[in-house]
């Protein structure tokens, strides 16, 4: 098979079970980017035309978007638990 | 050629697993995340290309209004759980 | 078969030292943009990282910058050929515009990225360099935290944007 | 890569107009790098340059719509900053 | 893996992850708390879209996808007003 998607593929499994068995919540974001890396990734590679590039980036920007949300999310949460403690 | 299907149905299986394991809040939610690139990977995979698009513009819509959702309700489940043991009930 | 590799290495290198010197350039590690950015520093310094490597990490979490100008460069590259690079520049100015972020890094990264495909698009062919872009995110974001934080803060320090 | 020597006069004339109405519309000179705002390098240039290569992409190119591409993105720049602005956190 | 096993792998995820998640929904942990359900209720209803997708419903997930970003809306006020009225 092709040596470029082989490569993406790995590295997009070890990213999926980091995700899965880190602890700590902030630590996890990385690897939710590095996600969203390389399923931006195999989406072009799978679709080659300029409609696919264009999936691509709308999917990016988007979970990039969701990502953001997530670590400011993560920092009301932390202080709602300091101050409420 | 056809890595996406398999990869976007293995990150579909490990979302869903997590959603289900992870206990807190925010963790439920970076796995339901994970498990929506898994979903619009596999929409993508069956060249659905402007379903794929209005499902990648909605998903952060529908993660940020559970974030909201979260936040508020942890803020409320602390201050319930402060006050609610000297303000009677009735005072409100 | 090991052509490619060879190929593969190289083009990551390139989009390895193209995306950090861009983004250490325009100040990344310096202050977090977003309130998000600032949370993964702290947790990166808390579990024995640089504080500046970890503003950099979360900067790259947070808002599209060159890595991802890099990529998207790459992607629309493979797609359309050397006007997909300038199409990727602009949006990814808009993305980062969304992500309340000024947008110098993400498009400056975008265009140096494009050139530099297009001086290596003789022998490398542009597929390599998604996937040299896509290795390269893996070393700084799911390689190992603390030590790719050391290494961006010791490379900023060196570059003086500290 | 199939660019005559008309294609980069095009993109040429899109830069030039756009750099033109962007001193007409007297957009501030020097680009820093921590405001919001549109100058006369950074945003226009790259947004006529990506304006100019999806007109190139969907339809030909021509130059009266080079001209107008440039003049719409040094419009576009110029109000960058109400189009997309930059949220400061209250903390 | 030619598309015709891909519609039936996708078939058989969806069938896994609605069973899944409605198992996780009524036994899964510390799911007492409505919210945590409510995250749990999103498994089976991702796997309803991966059914949708194996039979080729193009338009049905369209909607459903829209759908449900607007449920989740309703869901979550329901349970901010519930918490907040209840005691």
């Amino acid at each position: 098979m092709d040596i470029v998607i082989l490569t993406i593929g790995t590295i997009m499994v070890i990213v999926g079970l980091r995700i899965f068995l880190t602890r700590s919540r902030a630590l996890k974001l990385p690897y939710v980017c590095c996600l969203n890396f390389c399923m931006a990734a195999l989406i072009v590679l799978y679709i080659k035309s300029p409609m696919g590039a264009l999936t691509a980036v709308v999917y990016f920007i988007s979970s990039t978007i969701s990502s953001n949300a997530i670590a400011h999310t993560i920092g009301e949460m932390k202080k709602i638990e300091k101050t409420m403690k | 050629m056809d890595v996406l299907p398999l990869i976007s149905i293995l990150s579909c299986i490990l979302g869903g697993i997590g959603v289900i394991l992870h206990t807190d809040y925010i963790n439920k939610i970076i796995m339901f995340a994970f498990l929506e690139a898994g979903l619009i990977g596999l929409i993508t995979s069956f060249y659905y290309l402007d379903v794929s698009i209005i499902s990648s513009i909605l998903e952060p819509i529908g993660t940020v209004i559970l974030l909201l959702g979260a936040l508020k309700y942890a803020h409320l489940k602390r201050t319930k759980k402060k006050y609610s043991s000297e303000v009677p009930i009735l005072a409100r | 078969m090991e052509i490619e590799v060879i190929k593969l290495i190289i083009a990551s290198i390139i989009c390895w030292i193209n995306f950090v010197v861009v983004d250490t350039y325009f100040g990344l590690p310096k202050k977090p943009g977003v309130s998000g950015a600032e949370v993964i520093g702290k947790k990166i310094e808390k579990i024995g990282g640089n504080i500046n490597g970890g503003y950099f990490m979360g900067n790259i979490v947070c808002s599209p910058d060159a890595s991802a100008g890099t990529l998207m460069a790459a992607i629309f590259y493979y797609a359309m050929g050397f006007e997909g690079g300038l199409i990727a520049a602009l949006l990814i100015f808009i993305g980062n515009r969304l992500c309340n972020d000024p947008g110098y890094a993400g498009t400056i990264g975008t265009i140096t990225a494009t050139i530099l495909i297009y001086l290596c698009s003789g022998f490398i062919e542009p597929q390599y360099f998604i996937a040299g872009m896509v290795i390269a995110i893996f070393t700084i974001q799911g390689f190992h935290h603390a030590y790719a934080s050391k290494l961006l803060g010791s490379i900023a320090k060196k570059m003086g944007r500290i | 890569m199939n660019v005559p020597y008309t294609l980069i006069y095009f993109y040429g004339i899109s830069i030039i107009s756009s750099i033109i109405i962007g001193i007409l519309l007297k957009m501030p000179l020097k680009p820093n790098t921590n405001s919001f705002e549109g100058n006369i390098l950074f945003p226009t240039v790259f947004v006529a340059l990506g304006l100019t290569a999806i007109a190139e992409f969907l339809f030909g190119l021509d130059i009266i719509l080079c001209v107008i591409i440039g003049v719409f993105s040094a419009l576009f720049s110029k109000y960058i900053n109400r189009i997309f602005p930059g949220v400061d956190y209250g903390n | 893996m030619n598309t015709m096993n891909l519609v039936v792998l996708t078939t058989y995820i969806g069938y896994f992850l609605l069973i899944i998640g409605v198992i996780g929904a009524i036994f899964g942990p510390m799911t007492n708390d409505p919210l945590k359900r409510l995250l749990n209720i999103e498994v089976p209803s991702m796997g309803v879209a991966l059914i949708f997708l194996a039979y080729n419903e193009t338009l049905a997930l369209m909607t459903y996808i829209a759908v449900n970003s607007v449920l989740m809306l309703v869901f979550v006020r329901a349970i901010i007003k519930n918490e907040e009225l209840e005691a």
